[in-house]
């Protein structure tokens, strides 16, 4: 068994119109700006996917990754903590002209409902939120004395994920805060792409050091020198780029 | 009377229904003998409920350590691609729906899938263990049992007398006499032994066993 | 007009109440800067929603890692006992009350312990981040804030007008002319600017400021 | 700061009557046997502590650990998964004559309910035991058309646990499968104590390899050559030792 594709494009060949894709990263770190823009390339060249439900923790910054697929029409709504970064005009324009739709999630019950749709368990109750705008219309159960929310699990078609190692079974490794919603993010899609920085052999990884374990990963493919956004945006990159 | 299979041999017959690949977790007990039996060319990766994914066989006599034990306690060892991971991980695994195969033992299978295979009754100490997150986690929850007890009393019934582990989860059954699938509540034969009838498999098993399609033979090599 | 407290000022004031060994959030913003003014002798251990407990300071210019960001996106470094971990890890510390102080910023705190600090309304676009978690988590919820808004209106306020991060929550506010604790639904001041009256704070306050004890001189270096 | 307990003895001082007290391992892999040792020593020394609610996967083997702290009298309630073993002699005749009180949980259920005890989850919902006596009496809810269970989290006034590196901090990394419940435990309890074969410096160990961060643990003491109970049932030892 291997695990690993071929190419940016076979890697996210399947992704259809309409469907769910998580995308892991905080800002810039650990989002994986080779998948999302080969995502990119391949509705340029056929006009899909669109529609998409987009999962991320944020609703991109500047021109490339997230924000370039926003840019380029392909999300129909955003689930997302915060929706603020230097440079948010692509979302915030469509959003305040109502083109895109967003559901706010806190950032601890937006894990938490990813972790849970990985794990089986489809709702769990949160002190998180209670009493807020946020919280409106979702059920309220009192334990112990002190009120909670019921929130539901998140699930995904895809979910597009950036790491630093991958064995073959996709067994992975990642760098620094560049984890953050990948692991939660490999569990809760039916079909897990993770772009690494090195495909390794099995027994490559020390098992005490894997953070992913293989059986949440179904492809892996290599970018060796992948791109931080952050650099990216400021050296004010577009995707994909303006004729000049 | 007719050589039904022994475990081993029902092991080997379950390992053959098992892909390249495929994500297993075997109970504790006979079905743990299955990994003994992948087919070639194939390479199943055995999960365990107490934190590592892809553990090899036994260490050989005296190079036990026994901080590398697997559900049932035994000794195993490490190949390349192990990972370990805590308990609450390990579980997500099956409850997520992570896991392309469980193979458990049981005491009672009935027709509507039901499963008994953890308490005995009121008397002595209950141990219910990983089997129930297994039968509603992974995508297929298949059994491996005698198919009477030593009492000749049928295994697979119409409805389970024993407390239950899972209810409607179990879709196949290997047992020492037949395969069979349970389909829209009922045992639907597949493969029995060459030399046992249809009426005698039916005398040893506690509910209707239907034959819509062809039967083959539950053909196994000595082992 | 008296001198108020600069953010940098507040900072040092919040970080004076914070014991050795604490495990503390500080929001995005000026909160950030409570981690430059640890009194000598004591060490607190900073956490950031994204995955990092025990993180550094600013790395120098030029030689930032954009993998190593704190909640605000902005670099830090490592430092001996750091530990990376994912997102629901990192709000099980939130949410499972093992952080022992949070700091956050806010539009407004109210006397029941009220805090709106996310959206200014309708109107733009709404962010909440990890507030929210961070409100019902923490041991202890302080606010640094300017005592008024810039146009002079209070932000200690009877209830919040503007939509709620948490209810109930707040236990203490560090803000340009005082320090303020929240106790049974009202403000009890504790310290205030020496020049400044307590008729001229109530003024500047949008709620009853009690004064059940001793109220100290908020006395912080220039810095 | 420094989370370093001199002696086993002080490690366990604070453990009170009546406490519900976590205690890692899955059978001998984990099980903090020193620490269990000394508690047992502190027991038959002063009386306390007495009549705890224990919190393992199992119910003790032969007549070391967890077997000999049921034997001392000192447990009057076990919360389990798996009370069989090679010899779980000790534990059956207690249970078979009344003498303890067993809450028998799924593993998974088991895992889940720390999990949440750590991370102020009061309840989530599990397909686990729906239909089952272990589900009895517990709400029950329907979601996409399908039923689960209830149930609640699980804390401990203290979680004893075994771990393999640990720096002064509180960091911790374990070996192979013995970390099993223990990142779960160290979450879970008001006061986490960790016996490790060796205390290191803040940095020895790398920040991608912590399993559990310092936050969740509030003692550490070293156990340089920590006992592995399989090995001390293997050669029939008792604790505490027979007189001869």
């Amino acid at each position: 068994m291997d695990k690993t594709i071929g190419s940016l494009a076979l890697a996210v060949a399947t992704i259809g119109d309409g469907m769910t894709v998580m995308i892991g990263g905080f800002g810039g770190s650990g989002a994986p700006v080779e998948l999302i823009h080969a995502l990119i390339d391949r509705f340029l060249a056929t006009g899909h996917p669109h529609d998409l439900t987009v999962v991320n923790n944020n609703a991109g910054n500047g021109h490339v990754g997230l924000a370039a697929l926003i840019e380029a029409g392909m999300v129909r709504k955003l689930i997302c903590s915060f929706p603020r970064s230097a440079d948010p005009v692509v979302f915030t324009e469509r959003y305040l002209a109502g083109r895109i739709d967003l559901e706010l999630v806190p950032q601890g019950t937006l894990a938490e409902r990813i972790r849970a749709g990985g794990a089986g368990i489809p709702a769990f109750y949160t002190p998180t939120g209670h009493g807020t705008d946020l919280a409106k219309g979702k059920p309220v159960e009192v334990f112990d004395g002190r009120p909670y929310v019921r929130e539901r699990w998140l699930k995904a078609d895809v979910a597009l994920v950036k790491a630093h190692l991958g064995d073959r079974l996709g067994n992975l490794t990642y760098r620094m805060a560049a984890r953050n919603f990948g692991p939660l993010m490999c569990m809760a899609a039916a079909r897990t792409i993770v772009q690494v920085s090195r495909i390794v052999e099995p027994g490559q990884i020390d098992p005490e050091a894997v953070v992913t374990p293989g059986i949440f990963v179904q492809g892996l493919v290599e970018v060796p020198v992948p791109a931080q956004e952050e650099d990216l945006n400021r050296a004010g990159a577009r995707y994909p780029r303006v004729a000049e | 009377m007719i050589a039904k299979l022994s475990p081993t041999q029902m092991a080997w017959r379950a390992a053959q229904d098992i892909d390249d690949g495929a994500y297993v977790n075997l109970g504790i007990g006979f079905p743990e003998l299955v990994a003994r039996f992948q087919p070639p060319g194939r390479q199943a990766i055995f999960h365990t409920e107490n934190g590592i994914l892809g553990f090899g066989g036994a260490p050989h006599p005296g190079e036990e350590d026994w901080d590398l034990i697997n559900a049932g306690k035994k000794a195993v060892t490490i190949k390349p691609g192990t990972a370990f991971f805590h308990h609450a991980d390990s579980f997500a695994m099956v409850r997520g729906g992570h896991l392309d195969v469980a193979i458990l033992g049981a005491y009672e299978v009935a027709e509507t899938g039901d499963l008994a295979n953890w308490s005995t009754g009121p008397k002595g100490v209950p141990a219910v263990g990983g089997a129930m997150d297994l039968v509603h986690g992974a995508r297929r929850v298949a059994v491996m049992t005698d198919h009477v007890t030593k009492d000749g009393k049928p295994k697979l019934v119409a409805r389970c007398t024993l407390p239950l582990t899972g209810v409607a989860c179990v879709t196949r059954v290997y047992s020492s006499h037949a395969v069979i699938d349970i389909e829209g509540g009922h045992f639907v034969l597949r493969e029995k032994l060459p030399g046992l009838s249809l009426d005698d498999l039916q005398s040893l098993t506690g509910a209707e066993l239907r034959t819509p399609g062809p039967v083959g033979d539950l053909i196994v090599p000595e082992l």
